[in-house]
């Protein structure tokens, strides 16, 4: 198993014609991910140079492909219109790479996704890998290793660091998620930890936090009240000064919530060891593996 | 992005919440004319970006219009928290029978907006929630019906058993989960709501806070930034589409991705030393934003070595190695670059550096250190 | 509840759609100023509540001032399908080079706002739905999101592959959207929805129903109700807050409840006679509705008989009763009352009546079997 | 069994000092119901004749008494809210009696209760009894009668007159539920036969249409594909003129559908026997049952 994406992933790339869209389009098909289709308004008809035919809707898209999974690459103001578009043709999975999203829209997204059941990755999120078997984002394929651990994070860079370290050290993934950085995501990082809980292949989950909002004070009340898997953690943050946006706009430290003190003593009281650099998580996990 | 209240004030007006009316200078002697237009008493109160403007005395009140005039002489050039008042507002002052909290943010978890009021209000709301949580009702907003007749009810009550008052407190709720929507704010507050001697209900401070990325939909409020009172550097980061935060340290930083820039930062803290900035070149970024960057963190002459930390995945390692080279070129820099370059065209990059005099790292351990040891010498 | 076109143009307008300019007239002469300010050619066009205008000959085309007074005043006192003409719209003409549908109702089903298109305009589209159901496109809207621009791509180029065209649509959808939202509309259509040969897009028509249960908070367009279209029966009908339908049969019914009402009229057809009307008392019927609704049954003189049906439930049959009698008392009645009473407060209502001339049923079945006899004597 | 209220129903009567609320509350305590509150705002602390105590607010008194029902007996200009505080309070299932709810207020009710897990019946609706459990709404509590016949009905008085005739030749009823006339409602025709379709006590269903809409020819579909209960049916308005409301907000047809006719058909055609009159009905179901 794994989650989210794998073999039967068939996958539309949204703004496929744009820059990044058609880099890491190829870098997917290139990673073996089944990408079936992209979509541009106005622009239906063609073929990207890697053969992937281009639709000028997803409605259309999905009819003639049968796609499941969308991942989207168009400019913020698009975006938006982008997930309601992949949830309105039947897409089951949208991972938004796009950033810029306002809160606004997102809140009132989630509700209409919900109600068509797609979950919505992101917005700001670096994708979704299953080593091996399908790779839907923008992360480099080559770091990760099919294994055992499931990875979610907050950030994109980060994430990769760890994973790198992991991999490096035998140490592979069942499937590695990026959440994205906004105040307002569709998978969080509870979301996400109930899929990773539910799956046969993940024995263990590194969560990478930061510092805002108190999503991981949450996880670490889960795991206090039992988390059927083992637990890794970073947390991000512990030099950001208060009421500064660190580059996430869900990354601030507001009236004195939100601190990278409070999330690492949540995880350390729930009995999660909790990593001081990035390179240190990989002793964890083989102490927590031993 | 913060807006200053004197902008604040005009949204809440024109979403018609009881807003005293004002007016905005720049000169002390401009006082005497707003006072006399307003009638006295007046509020003189100092216009910039910081909270506790009140205990900085950034806040007076005055009876007359020469001492407005006096009051605002006083503060127009005051130092608070390290910016100066540039403008002053002279509000007309209102008596206080009663001070509430009114205020509004986006709930993370329930994903819904979330008004809060207090019948504790004109002091710190968090202050409050610390203390006496029991005295805040927090209600969830669905977008989707917007604020409904009975949780107006509901928080009118909690604040006041007199029907009056609560008969006006309902379009101020209403009014301001309005207005709250309608600019994309990330926080409204109204604090204090008062109620005056006579019952009448009154706005009489103005805070709203703008979701950053809302503002290209939102042209005329981006024009309400003030960027004197920010950071250069910072200004300068946005305008080249960088996040930027300037710290104290003396090793500068050029991290893609804000996870991992922390993270650095971090490491430089565990391993001794230091960070001075903050700096997310973000995703897809080319050799201009590098340039542009390398600008930013020259600017602080306490730097003493920069690290340029990237796992390429969106972002391309040979456009930020292109990118270093050309600031090299182009900068006058007197100050060691230690460069690592993972991921995403990571072998075109390390082609492109190689023969250069940047330092190259193995790893970001590798890179915090060696960063750490030339910064030091 | 049906508003005139010209009414449902002024909504339209407000709503900035690209409704041609347009006056209302009551006199055959006036249209010689209307068509002069206008602009030659213009369309005559008779405002009545009801569909198939054109084809009655209540809509012409006029290409100068005086044969627009001349086309007014052939329409104005026309008969249509009952209606009487009182009131003509000059309206300026547009060439027409493509014709498009474009409406909006809600659909029972999903429970949403659903806006349908089509490419055949200027046609009843019922008729389009029966014959050529691939030729309309039906887009369900989200309330809590509004009109989403994926979705205006997909009507515009459902619609033309002009994309001058296209760009034209998108506002006229949106803004069609919202002015079926803003005055609680039970249906608005836009047909035609025509392109001009210069390739400039026209709404030509317009039609609104409004919710009938929605105008208690548009009091304004509760205004635009032409009463003078309606049966005098349901107007009385409506003011006494009954539910009234004038039929052609003999036998009056005075039922609680529509569901009881309908199956009334249909049991009396089915017993071999016609109902002379449908009428709902409703819930919570006091004495003073029972005699309104009396008066107005006996406004047909085609009517031999009334029969009252009532099943108490939120409805209590000794109100009922009540205002049996005071009707028996206060009216001019020469035709036989049939009374069948069953329910809350039953006994009590029966003691009410005994010992009247009021002829008492046992059931339905009895009521309406006594009703067509004494019908026939 | 039986379905939405019986013993373990708690009752809140929103609008309880107003005329009819007042009524009903004493009526369905009469009958059995356990009504253990009130609401009318700004009439809190007080007790109805029968001893019921009044709150300010659905919260209030859900707080106090775990009433997990409320029926709702206020004006239309303040139906829409009631229903929103009741599914806010945690409420299950919203008996809305209120009639003139604008349809524009329902389709934004509806995807908020069901957000929340509320079941609404109407509005326009004379409510729901489970004969000798409980009674919610305006219904004569008198004519009804245990039993295992299901009713479901778009009308109020009409389904009375159906139950009055059912009980008086020994068919007794598990549920009789009045959905409402409106055309847009929390609960319609195939939800109810859904619930129907669940219940163990329920081995008959007689379903009572009316003109407008196409719920009944969806409902001939459902039991054409294989319904696990006889139905018998009844539909009002073979006499309506077209184009002309019928007293429901529903009840019109228009452009030719939503015609008693094509509902009948319908029926027929998936195998029901659709009676003519009411009191036909007792023939049908005693055939059904023979």
């Amino acid at each position: 198993m794994s989650i989210l994406v794998d073999k039967d992933t068939r996958l539309i790339v949204q703004g496929i014609t744009g820059r990044d869209g058609g880099f890491h389009a190829s870098q997917m098909l290139t990673y073996g991910t089944k990408v079936v289709g992209g979509v541009t308004p106005g622009k239906g008809g063609m073929k990207t140079e890697d053969g992937v035919p281009v639709f000028n809707s997803m409605e259309e898209a999905v009819r003639a492909t049968g796609a499941n999974t969308s991942v989207i690459y168009v400019p913020a103001a698009f975006a938006a219109d982008a997930v309601y578009e992949a949830s309105d043709a039947g897409i089951k999975l949208v991972v938004c790479i796009s950033e810029g999203i306002p809160v606004k829209e997102m809140i009132r997204i989630l509700p209409y996704t919900r109600e068509r059941g797609t979950r919505v990755i992101g917005p700001n999120s670096p994708g979704v890998i299953s080593p091996g078997k399908a790779k839907v984002g923008i992360m480099p394929g080559d770091i990760h290793k099919e294994g055992n651990i499931g990875v979610v994070s907050r950030s994109g860079t980060l994430t990769y660091e760890v994973v790198y370290h992991l991999s490096r050290n035998g140490l592979g993934q069942s499937t590695c998620m990026g959440i994205g950085g906004d105040p307002v995501i569709g998978t969080n990082l509870l979301d996400s930890m109930a899929l990773f809980a539910a799956d046969d292949e993940t024995d263990l989950v590194v969560l990478i936090g930061e510092i805002g909002g108190n999503d991981e004070e949450l996880a670490a009340g889960i795991i206090r009240d039992g988390y059927p898997k083992k637990v890794a953690a970073f947390i991000a943050g512990r030099t950001a000064p208060p009421g500064k946006r660190m580059g996430h706009a869900g990354a601030i430290v507001t009236g004195g919530t939100g601190t990278a003190a409070e999330k690492i003593a949540a995880f350390e009281e729930a009995g999660v060891e909790v990593a001081t650099t990035p390179s240190q998580i990989v002793d964890i996990v083989k102490g927590l593996m031993a | 992005m913060k807006i200053h209240e004197v902008d604040a004030r005009g949204i809440f007006s024109r979403f018609s919440l009881p807003v005293p009316p004002s007016r905005l200078i720049t000169e002390a002697e401009q006082a005497r004319a707003a006072a006399g237009e307003l009638g006295c008493p007046v509020v003189v109160k100092a216009q910039v970006l910081v909270g506790g403007r009140g205990k900085a005395g950034g806040v007076k009140l005055a009876s007359t219009p020469a001492e407005a005039v006096e009051k605002a002489r006083s503060i127009l050039g005051m130092d608070i928290k390290g910016l100066t008042v540039e403008k002053v507002l002279i509000a007309k002052a209102v008596d206080i029978a009663e001070e509430f909290y009114a205020g509004m943010v986006i709930d993370r978890i329930s994903r819904k907006p979330l008004m809060m009021i207090s019948p504790a209000g004109g002091i710190d709301i968090e202050e409050v929630a610390r203390s006496t949580p029991e005295k805040i009702l927090k209600v969830k907003i669905d977008p989707a019906t917007g604020l409904l007749p009975f949780q107006v009810r509901r928080m009118a009550s909690f604040l006041t058993g007199d029907k009056e008052i609560a008969r006006q407190l309902g379009p101020v709720f209403t009014a301001l989960y309005q207005a709250f929507m309608e600019v994309d704010a990330s926080l409204a507050e109204i604090n204090p709501l008062v109620v005056d001697p006579q019952g009448r209900v009154w706005a009489i401070d103005a805070k709203i806070n703008i979701d950053d990325n809302s503002l290209f939909r939102h042209r005329d409020l981006a024009g309400m930034r003030d960027e004197s009172a920010e950071d250069p550097g910072e200004v300068e980061a946005r305008n080249s589409d960088l996040s930027f935060v300037k710290l104290d340290g003396n090793i500068g930083c050029i991290v893609n991705g804000a996870g991992l820039a922390m993270a650095t930062m971090d490491m430089i803290k565990h391993y001794g030393a230091e960070p001075a900035n903050f700096l997310d070149i973000g995703g897809s970024s080319n050799p201009e934003k590098v340039l542009a960057a390398m600008k930013i963190i020259l600017r602080d002459k306490n730097v003493k070595a920069i690290l340029i930390n990237i796992f390429g995945g969106i972002t391309r390692c040979d456009d930020v190695a292109k990118g270093l080279i050309e600031a090299r070129k182009n900068l006058k820099m007197d100050v060691p670059l230690i460069v690592r370059l993972t991921g995403t065209n990571e072998e075109e990059a390390k082609k492109i550096i190689r023969g250069t005099d940047l330092v190259s790292a193995e790893s970001m351990d590798d890179g915090v250190k060696k960063a750490i040891e030339m910064a030091g010498r």
